[in-house]
């Protein structure tokens, strides 16, 4: 038999396939970034990377959540909603602690504390329904993500919560500040995009995810507890809508109805973009990362230049988004015309 | 004097009708002004929430570099400090609609005034309705605007004895208008007056009112000061007999002066508040624009 | 059937000088095949000989590197994706080829309904399929999901699709892997009803009594290369083992060593019910080879996986070593030293889009923590020690495990479970679709891990293979255990009765605890 | 053979099983129709009802496109803005035929006949984008999302189209007249739930939409051409969108940025509370139709009720939208766990 049989039979080229798959979306993000720099050179400014690189730090850090639920066959349409929940509640908790109190670090942490709280519990209350309620993930997020909204909007009274002045001054470095000339925000995203990154190509967990959402059956025979992992994917979720939040609030210092609207939307596009399959079964955070900047980059750009009405700025990013998850899958085609089969 | 100078204009994008003519104003404002003024460049970017705003707002500062500002905030206290940090770049500030929690950041304001809005609608109403007589109201969005307009209208309506049999919120949408009127009409005999508050929800409100056939027992009031809304005025519409003016041209207004701040020689500073006259059948004409959109 | 008959017939299809590679990787080498009408031509080889590839070929759902394919006289160029159906070719896939959740009428009349005024005739695509199942002896209503049927019924479904079709030529591969005796048989009846009315029969195998008693002709790959085609009267089972393998195959089944009739009962089971499983005793003894036999959906798949939590008891105790158990889940069950292969390797068994190493490793993954992280090398390790121990042959490096070929995903399936390294094992027909030469290798690891103190269940369609393995066979029969059989009793014969329930135990269950 | 084996256990009996999964759905209705008459006896007022009926031919027109498309394993999260879109040119259409030679019965049905074309051909691109471009259909159609939405403002100027007045005093009636007391659009409705459950249930197309949801390589193997099947599913999405915009128009003769946004959710919702699965293989066109008549009935009985805030609307909304489909999920539990194995 000429089997080359063990040793090289089982080396899966990890490198090769890799490369190829980060390729895609990382060459449209590089074509994206040549049209940026010809249309407006300071696009390339640092002030405008480090913009969009902190702007991409909240659609990213859901993102990245977003990319365990998904790769684990769920989805969670609940996260823009969730993040202006948690906002406006961690805004309320900390105006009370400021008066209860005073304002001090302090307050601004039992704050971030509060609203990590709030995150895990958001997402666990999705993963339960889902899991153990057997409710489609679909309408259960569906339903969550109206019921936050509708509550960040009750208790606002329909205007505007903010965080009180002194919180807010304390607070406040937390987005505008920079480490290393790199703002704080990135820095939170680079940690969590790595954290994701080991936890899904590293960990059992990650493995898991993705046999769930390649077959929940074979997860299942093969000694997986799937409605636990199912349900830590939105735990995942809803702690990174959390951390989002922490550094969204210092940025506006305010939640409001209009706070969070169409995140999820932007967060799946951002996970699919990377090259995640919305069916599951394969999850990609590197690519989600990229993908999270190549939908800032393009808004972005839509403001660089005026060659464009306005009014056709969603039809560009319409064009761009398609033609850009095009060039992705066009280049390696050929490599997935075999594996469809 | 040859120097050039950018001008940022920042608008929430055209999601309903009054953003709509607003922003058609804004572009008409940039066409005409820059055909004018050779040295200056307006650049107008849309944005669809207040977080995207403030990121368009960094937009203007890092890549146009903008020389002035003119700004009409999605909501007033989370673009406070977006707006800030613009001026903190030495920018000409001109705050539109709403205000910032903190007047001194702007150089000028002008604006709507959604209090007198509120506060026309309801005087409009009671010379129309007496005591015991019952009114509905659609209300926009949940957003501090609509809040406000609402809440000063519940307070110039008080203590005249005028029932307010229910409010919905209506998105400022015509659809929601027509289906929200629909159910009023169904669950309430006796109207006699409906607030709706923007012009795209009276148009649907009329609607559901003709469909149900009782026109004659009520009138709409509506807001902001659509093409058709005012036609209908001038016409003298019985069902839409007046208007209350919300005028989407304010951003024009705003480019004016901002533009005036560079072109003119003397300082320009200070507050225009474009009133919300109520628009009758008497002075409709000046307020009736057929060639915008809205 | 006369051979001379068929030998005289010009050949309906035939392959010329066929090659086929993946890629860079070569699969077949100039082979030449032919087959005539009325006859039955069986392909033997090893797992990943590059017979499900060559049949693929003839049936366009692959197209060669080179070579040509003759139909009728004319060479042609088959049409892909099944649609050489209408040409009268008709494949059966190795894998099931079924969606989960089309109905059973829906599964045989896919791509071919029957239409009255352009709708679908539902009654008579319902009553057509009532009567090709009925003529297969298959009790499962028309009506009924695919996905709630079992692994032997689904195969059957997908025989009956086959056979309600206008075939010239039927390709079968491996169809027989998941069925007992009984609808073999049955088939076998189809089959020469059929061929008897002219069509040809590519038959695939790894069941040499079935190919002598069926096939007319047989052709024989190793490594993609064409060995020999010869005619079955001149072949015994033994020689055409030794063609495909290549060196003389003795011994298939290792010696049985005598059971220790006072080794320790390691696992009991008292009174079971569970979904399919209707009160079901028995005892296993440390060391011990325990068979379940039975036709299809007499329940030992059902019983397998209520003892180890995959499907939840209604009543009855499990003990472990004596200690009362109570697995809610999988994970539980192999923490406590007992695994489950299952039967459905591609449903429930095994990822088919992803690579072998996630594959081996998903049972068994916390194995591979390295201070909690996972660690590539230790899982290329146990990768490496799979290959060699179960023979896993994957020709490319980054083969996922859907292109594997049938055999081999079955091997890797036992590696995976293997990794557990269970006290106990019960093993769901373990050798389906593993070609003979395997398979004697793993009946002798089966052998050697019972004189290890190992204890293991197997369960199994293939008669032979129980009584060749077993110490002691039970028999099940519409959820409940109809028998017991020991030592010398262990006869084909036997357990036919039980299982047909033409002979039954005592009612008394207990005696079927050893 | 002897195999007497499991009569009874193979003996799922249909009928039993679809009436239980038809009563899902439906028992939750019937529980909101009791909840709104509890809240308000105008609820079942004649008016009322036809009000619910008319609104939701709308929703219901759409997601029986919506059912084609999920069942066969895609997404169109097009057909708000496509809606919009369509509206926006028949309407220019329209007045410029009226302008070019007069408003008459055929200005009308000329621009109807636009409608058709322009979805057919907007369903057309959708379809060729995921088949032939091979790109995710989430993203295909997020695109084009985005593109139709900007077009209707760029064509609107950021404003509204409206119906040359004389064009719609023809058309008006196709919306607010009646047939037998029944409302037109509730007719057009009618007839594509008719039309949609045939296709669905009794033509080979349905059975490949469900097969190629379940097994796109099952069904490609079986000669089914996959692609065309596919692209015949937005086709047939495009085309319901043309029928729901056709009685759309007439009833507020004009379109505009903000017509349609979110019904591609409401679309989807209908479809999964119907009893559809997102992940396709199985579609129920009569439960879709409960589904859209359910989230009509929600908003209806929250306008029809002073009871809670109106902040909390969505709230509601969310929560009854959640239990209605576990109450339908629940009720065959049991069916669904042998069926999930
Ligand atoms: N689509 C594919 N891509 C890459 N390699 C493939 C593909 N299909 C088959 N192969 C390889 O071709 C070889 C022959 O496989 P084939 O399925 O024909 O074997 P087989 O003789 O049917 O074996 P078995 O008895 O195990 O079913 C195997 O090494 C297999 O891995
Ligand atoms: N979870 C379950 N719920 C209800 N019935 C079940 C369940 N699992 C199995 N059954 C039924 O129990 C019977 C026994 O099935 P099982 O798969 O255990 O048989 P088997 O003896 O393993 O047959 P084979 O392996 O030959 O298919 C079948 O009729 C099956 O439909
Ligand atoms: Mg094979
Ligand atoms: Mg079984």
């Amino acid at each position: 038999m000429t089997t080359v049989s063990a040793p090289e039979a089982a080396k899966p080229s990890r490198g090769f396939r890799l490369d190829l798959k980060t390729a895609g979306p990382l060459i449209a993000l590089i074509l994206l970034v040549i049209l940026g720099y010809s249309l407006n050179p300071l696009f390339l400014g640092e002030g405008n990377v480090t913009n969009i690189l902190t702007r991409s730090a909240f659609i990213g850090i859901i993102a990245v959540g977003a990319t365990f639920v998904i790769t684990a066959g769920g989805i969670d349409l609940s996260v823009g909603s969730m993040a202006a929940f948690i906002a406006g509640v961690m805004i309320i908790i900390m105006n009370w602690a400021v008066d209860a109190m005073g304002a001090s670090l302090a307050t601004v942490l039992f704050g971030i504390g509060c609203s990590l709280i709030l995150g895990v519990g958001a997402g666990f209350i999705n993963g339960f329904l889902t899991t153990k309620a057997k409710i489609e993930a679909f309408i259960v997020t569906l339903g969550t993500m109206g019921i936050y909204r509708s509550l960040v909007t009750y208790f606002a009274d329909g205007g505007t919560l903010s965080l009180a002045g002194d919180a807010r001054d304390i607070y406040r470095p937390v987005y505008y500040d920079s480490f290393l000339r790199i703002p704080y925000p990135v820095w939170v995203f680079i940690f969590v995009a790595i954290i994701g990154w080991i936890l899904m190509n590293r960990t059992a967990f990650g493995r898991y995810c993705m046999a769930i959402g390649s077959n929940e059956h074979v997860a299942r025979y093969s000694a997986i507890k799937v409605d636990r992992v199912k349900t830590w994917t939105y735990i995942l979720q809803g702690l990174c809508v959390s951390l989002a939040t922490i550094i969204y609030v210092p940025r506006l210092g305010s939640a409001s109805a209009a706070t969070g609207v169409l995140w999820e939307l932007e967060a799946i596009a951002a996970v699919i973009i990377g090259g995640t399959m919305l069916k599951g079964g394969f999850g990609r955070v590197g690519g989600t990362i990229i993908g999270a900047l190549i939908l800032t980059a393009i808004g972005n750009i839509l403001n660089l230049t005026e060659i464009i009405s306005n009014y056709l700025n969603g039809a560009v990013q319409g064009v761009i988004i398609v033609a850009a998850v095009y060039l992705q899958r066009g280049s390696f085609r050929a490599g997935r015309k075999k594996a469809a089969e | 004097q040859d120097e050039k100078i950018t001008i940022g204009v920042s608008i929430p994008a055209a999601t309903h009708g009054f953003m709509g003519g607003l922003n058609w104003h804004a572009a008409e404002a940039e066409k005409r002004l820059e055909a004018a003024n050779p040295n200056i460049d307006l650049v107008i970017v849309t944005a669809d929430g207040p977080e995207d705003q403030a990121s368009d707002l960094e937009d203007l500062v890092s890549v146009q570099q903008i020389d002035a500002l003119v700004v009409l905030p999605f909501e007033s206290e989370p673009l406070t400090e977006p707006v800030r940090a613009v001026k903190d770049t030495g920018a000409f500030i001109t705050v539109v609609d709403r205000g910032l929690t903190d007047p001194t950041i702007q150089d000028v304001y002008v604006s709507g005034n959604n209090t007198e809005m509120g506060v026309n609608s309801a005087e409009y109403m009671k010379t129309r309705l007496k005591e015991g007589d019952n009114i509905v109201i659609l209300r926009g969005i949940p957003t501090v605007l609509d809040t406000e307009r609402f809440d000063a209208f519940m307070g110039a309506i008080e203590g005249t004895g005028i029932n307010v049999l229910d409010d919905e919120f209506a998105n400022w949408n015509r659809d929601d208008g027509f289906e929200v009127m629909q159910d009023f009409l169904s669950r309430f005999p006796d109207i006699d007056g409906v607030w709706a508050q923007d012009d795209d929800i009276t148009l649907g409100v009329v609607e559901a009112i003709k469909q149900a056939g009782r026109e004659s027992e009520m009138f709409v009031v509506g807001g902001a000061g659509m093409k058709e809304i005012i036609k209908g005025v001038m016409d003298g519409d019985a069902l839409v007999p007046v208007d209350v003016l919300y005028p989407p041209a304010q951003i024009a207004t705003a480019m004016d002066v901002t533009v005036a701040h560079f072109t003119s020689n003397g300082p320009v500073t200070g507050s225009y508040i474009l009133g919300s006259p109520l628009i009758t059948q008497e002075n409709a004409e000046a307020y009736y624009f057929p060639d915008s959109p809205f | 059937m006369s051979i001379a008959e068929g030998t005289t017939a010009p050949s309906i299809l035939s392959a010329n000088r066929i090659s086929k590679s993946f890629g860079e990787i070569p699969v077949l080498f100039s082979v030449d095949f032919d087959i005539r009408p009325g006859e039955v031509h069986a392909i033997i080889g090893e797992n990943g000989a590059g017979k499900s590839t060559l049949i693929k070929i003839l049936s366009g759902i692959e197209q060669p590197t080179s070579g040509t394919i003759v139909y009728d006289g004319k060479t042609v160029t088959l049409p892909p994706n099944g649609e050489a159906e209408a040409m009268g070719i008709v494949l059966i896939h190795q894998e099931l080829n079924l969606a989960e959740h089309l109905t059973v009428a829906d599964s045989i009349f896919l791509g071919r309904e029957i239409k009255k005024w352009g709708f679908l005739d539902l009654n008579e695509m319902r009553r057509r399929s009532a009567e090709i199942l009925d003529s297969l002896h298959v009790r499962v209503d028309p009506d009924a999901r695919i996905s709630t049927l079992s692994v032997a019924d689904k195969q059957m479904v997908e025989i009956a699709k086959a056979i309600s079709r206008d075939a010239r030529v039927l390709i079968m591969d491996e169809p027989t892997a998941v069925l007992s005796v009984g609808e073999t048989e049955t088939l076998f009846e189809q089959i020469r009803r059929l061929t008897a009315r002219g069509v040809a029969v590519i038959f695939i195998s790894h069941k040499l009594d079935e190919i002598m008693a069926l096939a007319q002709c047989v052709t024989v790959l190793r490594d993609g290369q064409l060995i020999a085609t010869v005619g079955t009267e001149n072949l015994t089972p033994d020689s055409i083992a030794q063609m495909m393998v290549g060196r003389e195959l003795s011994n298939l089944y290792p010696p049985k060593h005598e059971p220790d009739v006072d080794a320790p009962i390691v696992l009991s089971v008292r009174g079971l019910v569970a979904p399919g499983v209707k009160d079901v005793s028995f005892d296993l003894r440390r060391g011990e080879i325990l068979g379940f036999a039975g036709l299809i959906g007499s329940g030992r798949t059902a019983v397998a996986e209520a003892i180890v939590g995959l499907t939840n008891k209604s009543a009855g105790d499990v003990s472990l070593n004596g200690q009362p158990t109570a697995f809610t889940d999988v994970a539980k069950s192999v923490d406590a030293g007992l695994a489950y292969m299952t039967k459905d390797r591609k449903g429930r068994g095994l990822l088919l889009n992803v690579g072998l190493q996630p594959n081996l490793t998903l049972l068994t993954l916390k194995k591979h923590l390295k201070n909690g992280f996972l660690d590539g090398n230790s899982e290329q390790q146990a990768l490496e020690r799979a290959t060699r121990r179960f023979d896993i042959r994957a020709r490319d490096a980054s083969v996922r495990v859907g292109q594997l070929s049938g055999g081999n995903q079955q091997k890797l399936m036992l590696g995976k479970t293997m990794e557990t390294e269970p006290d106990i094992i019960i093993m769901d027909e373990p050798t389906r679709g593993i070609d003979v030469g395997t398979k004697q290798q793993i009946y002798h690891i089966v052998a050697a891990l019972a004189a290890e103190g190992k204890s293991i269940i197997v369960i199994s369609s293939e008669m032979q293979e129980v009584i060749g393995l077993a110490h002691r066979v039970l028999v099940m029969r519409n959820g409940r255990l109809a028998g017991q059989l020991e030592g010398a009793e262990i006869v084909e014969a036997e357990i036919m009765r039980y299982a047909a329930g033409i002979k039954q135990d005592g009612d008394n269950d207990n005696r079927i605890s050893a």
